[in-house]
């Protein structure tokens, strides 16, 4: 059982103080005085730093064991309604939370704002406080509230502070996205209410409470599944809805990018994971298959169109595609291996490729150009960043003893065990993954360099101790990701036995002694 | 032959399409006003008639509110005519299509 | 010292950790020293451990020490840990040994480079990554040091990147070999769907119960055949070996012939129980695989310039006896060649590093020649690697292909066969090789036929313009002497008018004798005078006629001389072995560079790099001491591995009368190959472009055929699935909101200011509303 | 009850109910009066007079609402005249409007310099008619209220004397609004017919109880009255005056139309279908799903391609109505209630929101293409700022007003089953979105280019975009007083 919280909620009001700090440190961002613009920089940073140590924090004090919510909390929002405050955290969504603590003050750091950083700190600060809502928050409306609003902060970003053509990618985030979660809403509100009229009780949003209840029926589940799916689907983004993301990524300012890699596309995984298997174990088994195959083919897919771009910012970003593609592949395996693979992928994508846009963007300040006809031979001016640029980019293709490769790894397994096919063809991706991003390497920073990029100026010491977090993460968890996936076990060991309680004749695929593969079904699906 | 409400519903029913019509065809303004009056007198004439039948005064009560109501859309509307009339003489309704898309 | 084991990785680790941190600071050579020592102290250790191992039983030389545990998720629980056995130790030994030799040698090689800290660094982590592929306890951690050393052998084939030719090497070896890792995924996948495990002690022991069924076994080897395939550049995955050449000697020496390359072998014997439950067809596809590689690469080899290129096919072609080995479920052979063939092939690799060194960097053999004048202790190593490769006895490469061979006949005969002429093909071209650079004459400072062909180029274009400027003399000359001769009728007729003016007035009547008679008289002598000069003008004007016309002459019979010459000169062969190219007629028409190559003298190397060769020569010679077929008492290495092997070992059918024989065909066939190519090179009896077929030194146009088809159609669909990114997929995201603007256009056209049209849509609304009203109401 | 022969029964007037309608007529006239006989009005006193006015029943509200929370919904003239919770709080929100419309015309009359004293004359009587509407209980005295109503506004629209579209904005309204009148009133007729009576109470009381054979007459009645209620709120395709209107009338005036108008038509929407028809839904909600579909697709879509800010506020008040409609056709309290709190939050965005059209109109009016709006961010980052928050609240982005609006009828249709209904309508404010897209890329995200000067907001538009923003704000955060209070105001019918 889920349901239970595990552990009382805490003196400290941690969770609800993970969102109100940066929303705080926007307020005191907006009020600094215009006669001290060096404070604006301080106090987002420190706020961010703030959120990040209690992310940490609450990171300490998870209690490893124990499935179930912890931290949680709860505060009335609107009675008539039954909408509350439900805040929580399991292993599922606490190292997101802690990416995401990490990830900003990073962020922040990196870059400055070219002009008008009151602003720009402020947005900053408020997506900090959506995101983390999302992640934490246990009631459907309030996690609808925050998936939502993340929209108007990442809107400005991309729209003020973004690159070429701008507004087109600003508008096409905001409106593609929000069509998608549209019926989302009515998909929360139908799920309410026919979970009150199964169950005859008052109306509620409660996440636990309307999941262990699983009271609506069959078809009216797999019809809101759908609701919710297509939101997240946007989100993530699956082929064919993922067009909005090269150009969001591509225009997005760095920070920007890094957050939307980072963090803002696995609110979509995340979704799927929270409120799809959890919600709607019966209707995510029925439609895995589709999933499935929309997952193979993204990896496939970004891989493919990743080789050919001439953009290093859109190339990366189509990367995200076929990463993802893995997320939701393992995701939709329905077994621990592949779910807790994917929830690895997830944090591992967001250091990577976070790290990657943080260093496109440090060459963009450098050469002013994405462009990568117009670089080459950086590796001789700039060893450092190429050093740097390797790490990361050889654990985005997922080398083993990296923190790609672990992720990746499980995610096939747990693939093969319930649907061996998907797996072998995605395993494919490994081949186009090295394929692209080599080939961009090749031409960055190999060959002669000419003009600008024989003298493009090496990394500096503030540059390098951004960086230095996000590498010390991708080798130590490719070397020991254990207390990682040791604390994400419980929570998905109980997601999985939900899954399996409430779907007839489900079993988790798992691995089975001596099978002959020939006599054994082209495609053990899992259920028997 | 005896004549039944019905018939006084009927010519309510011509009156009222009558002003609707004339109103979708007509130009001038001050007409297409009189065709509203003239919707509103076929109401009038349902209300009496209704009432009649229903043996119930509030049918011929409401028609003196109606009344009223229709002389306060005189003022109005010849106010309104007359201001637009005297920046624009002659101008039909059509003319006044500033305002469009 | 079995609990020190750990510290066989930990050392190249630590170099690593050092060298990354502090190699710039440290700079040349202390990094390289740092990156040997501990290369060195990891050989000290593997050798404790041996010595450790073999203090035990048979049955206890099998241990595991697990320091953490890595993944464990789920049922997959995969510990960091390592499985120290004969056959790990075995590669660990020759890994440390001649990974130690090798930085030892790259110290000197690598002398002045600018980067030196950054290549130790590479070799240490490359270094810890093989160890780790062949001390890994499971096969997860396998495929770490399998990607790992994917990924070094990618940064140091890349290593000198300025050059993008190299830069696509590495790239092409990185992307190659992730082909074959995605074999060895799946096989992953499958194994722990299989036994729920990936630990190597356990899968393979419950395979050895007999536990799997015979097509997932199967599915499993063919899937790490795949890699094996990748990593140890067989047939059709070979492509990335001759390219990778573009990486520093010593790299080529270490990663892409003594080690890496060797590990698909590994790799299939540490599994070789599944192997024996998987289908019959399975090993002897492996054996086909392999020798037909052997054969086809060396078929290739023959016709190489480039002495590593040469190395490079020979290293394929070795790698396939190996596979064939395995295929014969000959697993101590293979290993055994394994190791022979490390010493020798990184023997050879060496030497001609060496050999590049001494030569400035010149790859080509056919500007060698003499060598070992200059290069005596490169030259008798490479000749002793040479006797081992081309299988002469009693060198080592004799005894371990003689047995792969011998497993092949108990076989088939027909693979033998095959590998016997593999046989006699590698002893030809690596004859071939060891003339060519180190006998015969020293073709350095030879003129190239390019060279050539540029000089006499000049020298024509020198007699063409002589000539063209003896032609414009002579114009000018005779134009000079019309002038003159006109000049001179000039004169002439002055001088007969003024003699003619003096004769009237002398006979004329006396009334007009007022003139004076004097004058007249200095008129003529003047004219005369004139006359004079203007004959000896023309005189003169003939003279440098004639002159000008011989000098035409002269030009006229150089040019033709030299067109003919020109017309008639032998074409320059690419490789003058007899003697150097005739370049006496062009020879002040030469480049610079062939003068300035006489005067140059190739030069032995240091110390660091020739001590390695010795010892490496040294293993060439007494390899063969670990397996000699005699007797079984003096099979060491087979009883060593015996424990890893779990009895799969095929055992000899044939008796020991057929193995003599056998051997003996081997080695004529190793000597014949030996003698054509000294009749071909060395006393040119034959003649050598017979065997240097273009099809062959092209390698058979294959390499360039996939090429050809990255660049065309796959990059086209590339860029198609691209295209429709854009068009369509995107395209109907942009439509749906041009199709909202066509709507509102629509729409708006009704909001066209006329209040008369407003009332009209809305009296239509209000019918449709009563209508649909109506439509409900019953009367 | 017929009045028997000889003796006239005085029906009983319960006077506190009538308090706020007595203040605002009453300051009404007062005001006209003085106007008329005093010559130099100074020129601050009528709109402050009419923002007291305002003031006034805002407080004489709080009492009433308790009293009938307290003892329930009374009905008094006859049975003619109701108060209950929906009442008083649809008579806030007018008052609301009313003080932000009075605040936004004195700034506006000045700089435009009109005669000062009608507007506000004029702004009290039409508020007076929204009371009526909302407080009817009987249809002849709600087609009087509403007929008060539109009448003051037909002239508001036409105050603007120098600006023929003020005109013909007027002109326009008035003639499709005196249309729409004879509608509702013909179907007033019908109704009467079917039922006998235009007392809500016994219209009710007469459907519960007898079965109708031949429902002709009322059915007819329905639509008709649809059709003139929808007119009145703008429904698709009813909808077409509200445009011209939106764009010509003086701007403080639209503000008025935008949220009072809307407001007093809903409340007569609510009273009569919902209340009276409600046992009848089964055969009007089918019709008012269409119009809701169309208008809320109809609105949205148009305001895509419109470029003057005015306009496309227009087409977005009309989507507005298309989600209210969605609230009406739930047909149930919680509609009724998502309909009213719907009501509250849109008054707020509207009347802030025009109140920034106003300051940026500039002299003349004017001003209202998107380019009047570049760069305004960095010209006027507090004016954009609030323009900013009430275009998101429009869009029902989360944490404003306009979320928990389109929440709560976005539940009430799902409660009553019409997911696709529901569906349609997120769809549709997805496309609306990109209407206020547009407007905050004008603001934020293009280069200033020949943008005139916007001059300094005065005090009036300051305050009523200050206040509105920050209760979009708050409200968006805490909607609690906003839910429970529109919960409460459910609307209950009493005979008399």
């Amino acid at each position: 059982m889920i349901a239970v919280f595990a552990s009382a909620s805490p003196s400290f009001p941690v969770l609800p103080a993970l969102i109100l700090t940066p929303l705080l440190g926007a307020l005191l961002v907006v009020v600094v005085p215009r006669s001290r613009p060096e404070l604006l920089k301080l106090t987002a940073v420190l706020s961010t730093m703030a959120t990040g140590a209690m992310s940490l924090w609450v990171l300490f004090a998870f209690d490893a064991g124990a499935e179930g919510f912890q931290f949680a909390s709860r505060h009335v929002w609107i009675e008539d309604l039954g909408i509350s405050w439900l805040f929580g955290i399991d292993g599922i969504s606490l190292f997101l939370v802690v990416l995401t603590g990490i990830l900003f003050p990073i962020a922040i750091l990196a870059t400055d704002p070219e002009h008008d950083s009151r602003a720009y700190y402020a947005w900053l600060l408020v997506l900090e406080g959506g995101v983390m809502g999302v992640f934490i928050s246990l009631d459907l409306v309030i996690f609808f509230l925050c998936f939502e609003i993340v929209l108007v902060p990442m809107y400005f970003l991309i729209g003020r502070w973004g690159h070429g053509n701008r507004t087109y990618a600003a508008t096409k985030f905001f409106l593609y996205t929000m069509a998608g979660s549209a019926l989302m809403l009515v998909g929360i509100v139908s799920l309410a209410f026919l979970h009150a009229d199964a169950t005859g009780g008052a109306l509620t949003f409660d996440l636990v409470v309307i999941a262990e209840a699983q009271s609506v029926a069959t078809d009216a589940a797999r019809w809101v599944f759908l609701a919710f799916a297509l939101a997240f689907a946007v989100k993530v983004p699956i082929f064919p809805l993922h067009t909005w993301l090269p150009d969001a990524h591509t225009e997005a300012p760095t920070a920007g990018s890094v957050i939307l890699a980072g963090v803002l596309l696995k609110l979509g995984t995340y979704g799927f994971l929270r409120f799809g298997l959890y919600l709607f174990p019966e209707a995510t088994h029925h439609f895995a298959p589709v999933f499935l195959v929309l997952g193979v083919v993204g990896i496939v897919y970004g891989a493919v169109v990743a080789t050919m771009q001439k953009d290093l910012k859109r190339l990366v970003a189509y990367s995200s595609v076929a990463h993802l593609g893995f997320i939701i592949l393992g995701t939709f395996a329905l077994n621990t291996e592949g779910i807790e693979g994917g929830l690895l992928q997830m944090v591992n994508h967001g250091i990577s490729t976070g790290a990657l846009f943080l260093l496109v963007g440090m060459i963009y300040e450098r050469r002013h150009t994405h462009q990568i006809s117009e670089l080459g031979g950086l590796q001789k001016s700039a060893p450092i960043l190429a050093g740097v640029f390797m790490v990361v980019m050889l654990s985005s293709i997922g080398l083993p003893g990296l923190n790609g490769f672990v992720g990746e790894f499980l995610v096939l397994v747990g693939t093969f065990n319930a649907h061996r096919w998907y797996a072998v063809v995605a395993a494919g991706g490994v081949v186009l993954a090295a394929l692209y991003l080599l080939w961009a390497y090749q031409r960055v920073f190999h060959g002669p360099a000419e003009g600008d990029n024989a003298d493009m100026p090496d990394l500096r010491l503030r540059e390098g101790l951004v960086l230095a977090p996000l590498l010390a993460l991708i080798v130590v968890l490719g070397i020991y990701p254990k207390p990682v996936i040791e604390r994400m076990e419980p929570a998905v060991d109980a997601l999985v036995e939900h899954i399996e309680r409430h779907v007839d004749g489900f079993q988790e695929p798992t691995s089975r002694m001596g099978i002959d593969i020939a006599l054994d079904g082209a495609d053990s699906g899992g259920d028997h | 032959m005896e004549v039944t409400v019905a018939w006084y519903l009927t010519l309510g029913a011509v009156l009222f399409t009558l002003g609707a019509v004339g109103l979708l065809v007509r130009r001038n303004p001050l007409v297409m006003f009189m065709c509203i009056e003239l919707m509103l007198n076929a109401v009038n004439l349902t209300f009496v008639s209704l009432g009649d039948e229903l043996g119930d005064l509030g049918g011929q009560l409401s028609v003196f509110f109606v009344l009223v109501v229709a002389a306060a859309e005189v003022v109005i509307g010849l106010g309104i005519i007359v201001a637009i009339m005297r920046r624009r003489s002659g101008a039909t309704a059509d003319d006044l299509s500033v305002l469009r898309g | 010292m079995l609990d020190l084991v750990w510290l066989i990785p930990a050392f190249p680790l630590a170099g690593f950790v050092v060298l990354l941190l502090a190699g710039s600071r440290l700079g040349e050579p202390r990094a390289g020293w740092v990156a040997t020592i501990a290369m060195f102290g990891s050989f000290a250790v593997t050798v404790g451990v041996v010595v450790d191992l073999l203090s035990r039983d048979v049955h206890n030389r099998r241990s595991v020490t697990t320091l953490f545990s890595w993944v464990p998720a789920g049922d997959l629980a995969v510990d960091f840990g390592i499985l120290a056995d004969p056959l790990s130790l075995t590669m660990c030994l020759f890994i440390t040994g001649v990974g130690a030799l090798i930085h030892l040698y790259s110290i000197g090689y690598m002398h002045g480079d600018s980067d030196f800290s950054r290549f130790f660094t590479y070799l240490n982590l490359f270094a810890f990554s093989m160890l780790v592929l062949v001390l890994g306890d499971n096969m997860l951690l396998t495929f770490l040091g399998w990607e790992g050393v994917g990924a070094c052998s990618y940064l140091l084939i890349s290593f000198w990147f300025s050059d993008s030719a190299n830069a696509s090497a590495g790239k092409k070896a990185f992307v190659t070999n992730r082909i074959g890792d995605w074999g060895v995924l799946v096989a992953m996948c499958l194994t722990f769907f299989t036994f729920g495990s990936l630990s190597y002690v356990e899968v393979l022991d419950a395979t050895d119960a007999g536990q799997v069924a015979e097509s997932t076994a199967t599915f499993i080897v063919l899937m790490l055949f795949v890699g094996a395939i990748g990593k140890s550049a067989q047939f059709p995955l070979y492509l990335w070996l001759p390219d990778a050449m573009a990486g520093p000697t010593p790299v080529s020496a270490l990663i892409h012939a003594a080690t890496m390359v060797t590990s698909g072998i590994y790799l299939l014997t540490r599994v070789n129980p599944i192997i024996a439950d998987a289908a019959d067809w399975v090993p002897s596809l492996i054996a086909w695989v392999g020798v037909g590689t052997a054969l086809f690469a060396a078929t290739i080899a023959v016709a190489q310039t480039d002495i590593k290129k040469v190395l490079a096919y020979s290293t394929v072609s070795q790698l396939g006896y190996m596979f064939l080995a395995v295929g014969c479920g000959a697993y101590v052979p293979a290993i055994f060649h394994m190791v022979t063939h490390a010493f020798f092939k990184a023997l050879l690799f060496l030497g001609s590093g060496s050999v590049i060194h001494g030569m400035d960097g010149d790859q080509d053999m056919r500007h060698y020649g003499g060598l070992r004048k200059w290069m005596p202790v490169t030259a008798s190593t490479f000749i002793i690697g040479w006797l081992a490769i081309a299988g002469v006895p009693p060198f080592a490469g004799f005894w371990s292909k003689d047995e792969i061979l011998a497993y092949a006949w108990n076989e088939s005969p027909a693979l033998w066969f095959v590998g016997l002429v593999t046989a006699v093909l590698t002893a030809f071209y690596m004859t071939r090789q060891v003339v060519l650079t180190f006998f015969g004459r020293h073709r350095y400072a030879d003129a190239r036929p390019d060279e050539v062909a540029a000089a006499w180029d000049a020298r024509i274009a020198v007699a063409v313009a002589d000539l063209d400027a003896a032609t414009v003399a002579v114009d000018a000359a005779r134009t000079g002497l019309g002038a003159a001769t006109a000049a001179r009728a000039e004169a002439e007729s002055a001088h007969a008018s003024a003699i003619e003016a003096a004769r009237s007035a002398t006979s004329g009547d006396e009334a007009e004798a007022s003139s004076d008679p004097e004058a007249l008289a200095q008129a003529v002598l003047a004219a005369e005078d004139a006359v004079a000069t203007a004959v000896t003008a023309v005189e003169t004007a003939e003279e440098s006629v004639a002159v000008a016309q011989a000098v035409h002459a002269v030009a006229g019979a150089d040019h033709a001389v030299v067109s003919a010459a020109a017309e008639s000169r032998a074409e320059v062969p690419a490789l003058a072995l007899d003697a150097a190219p005739d370049v006496a007629d062009v020879a002040d028409h030469l480049p610079e560079a062939v003068a300035a190559r006489a005067d140059h003298h190739p030069h032995e190397s240091p110390w660091t790099m020739t001590l390695p060769l010795v010892v490496l020569a040294g293993l060439s010679v007494v390899g063969g001491l670990m397996q000699l077929p005699f007797t079984p008492s003096l099979k060491f290495l087979e009883k060593w591995l015996e424990p890893s092997l779990f009895g799969n070992e095929v055992h000899l059918t044939i008796g020991g009368g057929m193995l003599w024989v056998l051997a003996s065909i081997a080695v004529v066939g190793g000597l014949l190959g030996i003698a054509v190519a000294v009749a071909a090179y060395e006393r040119r009896r034959i003649d050598h472009r017979a065997f240097e077929q273009p099809l062959l030194a092209d390698a058979w146009a294959i390499d360039r055929k996939v090429g050809d088809f990255m660049g065309g159609p796959g990059r086209a669909g590339f860029e198609a699935v691209t295209t429709f990114d854009q068009r369509i997929v995107d395209g109907a995201v942009n439509g749906v909101g041009v199709l909202v603007r066509r709507l509102a256009g629509v729409l708006r056209r009704f909001h066209n200011g006329m209040v008369r049209t407003y009332a009209a849509g809305a009296a239509l609304g209000a019918v449709a509303l009563l209508l649909w009203f109506l439509t409900r109401a019953s009367w | 009850m017929p009045a028997q022969a000889g003796t006239v029964v005085a029906p009983e007037v319960l006077w506190w109910a009538l308090v706020p309608l007595l203040i605002l007529a009453g300051a009404a006239v007062l005001l006209l009066t003085v106007a008329s006989l005093v010559r130099r009005l100074p020129e601050w006193l009528p709109a402050t007079w009419t923002v007291v006015a305002g003031l006034a029943v805002l407080v004489a509200v709080v009492p009433l609402w308790n009293r009938v929370q307290d003892d329930g919904a009374r009905s008094f003239l006859a049975g003619s005249v109701g108060i209950d919770g929906s009442t008083l709080f649809v008579t806030a929100l007018l008052a609301i409007a009313v003080v932000a419309t009075a605040l936004l015309s004195r700034a506006y009359l000045a700089r435009e310099d009109l005669p000062g004293v009608e507007l506000y004359v004029l702004l009290l009587l039409s508020a007076a008619g929204g009371v009526v509407m909302a407080s009817a209980n009987d249809l002849i005295v709600m087609f009087l209220g509403l007929e008060l109503l539109s009448l003051a506004v037909y002239v508001m629209a036409a105050l603007h004397l120098r600006r023929i579209q003020s005109q013909e904005a007027a002109l326009k309204y008035f003639v499709l609004g005196a249309f729409a009148s004879a509608f509702l009133l013909y179907g007033i007729a019908f109704v009467y017919g079917a039922t006998g009576s235009t007392r809500l109470a016994r219209i009710a009381g007469y459907l519960s109880t007898t079965v109708l054979l031949e429902d002709g007459m009322l059915l007819a009645g329905l639509g008709l009255l649809l059709v003139g209620l929808g007119f009145k709120v703008a429904a698709v395709p009813f909808h077409a005056w509200a445009p011209d209107a939106y764009q010509g009338a003086p701007t403080p005036v639209v503000a008025w139309m935008a949220a009072g108008v809307k407001a007093a038509g809903f409340a007569a929407l609510l009273r009569v279908f919902v209340l009276t028809f409600g046992s009848w839904s089964g055969e009007w909600q089918p019709a008012v799903w269409g119009l809701a579909v169309l208008t809320v697709l109809g609105g949205s879509i148009v305001a895509v391609v419109q470029t003057d800010v005015k306009r496309m506020l227009a087409y977005s008040s009309i989507a507005h109505a298309g989600f209210l409609l969605v609230g009406v056709q739930a047909s149930s309290d919680r509609g009724t209630a998502a309909v009213l709190a719907y009501l509250g939050a849109y008054t707020l965005l509207a009347c802030g929101s025009f109140a920034v059209v106003t300051v940026v109109g500039g002299a003349g009016d004017d001003r209202h293409g998107l380019d009047a709006y570049r760069g305004l961010g960095a010209r006027r980052p507090w004016l954009a700022g609030a323009f900013a928050v009430l275009l998101l609240g429009q869009a029902g982005v989360p944490f404003t007003a306009g979320f928990v609006a389109k929440f709560g009828v976005i539940a009430a249709a799902v409660e009553g089953r019409s997911y696709a209904l529901a569906g349609i309508a997120m769809l549709a404010a997805a496309v609306a979105a990109f209407v206020y897209l547009r407007i905050l890329v004008a603001l934020y995200m293009e280069a200033e280019g020949d943008a005139v000067e916007v001059d300094v907001a005065p005090w009036g538009p300051r305050i009523v975009i200050a206040v509105s923003v920050a209760l979009v704000l708050f409200l968006g955060v805490v909607p609690g007083p906003l839910i429970d209070l529109a919960r409460d105001a459910v609307p209950v019918l009493v005979g008399g």
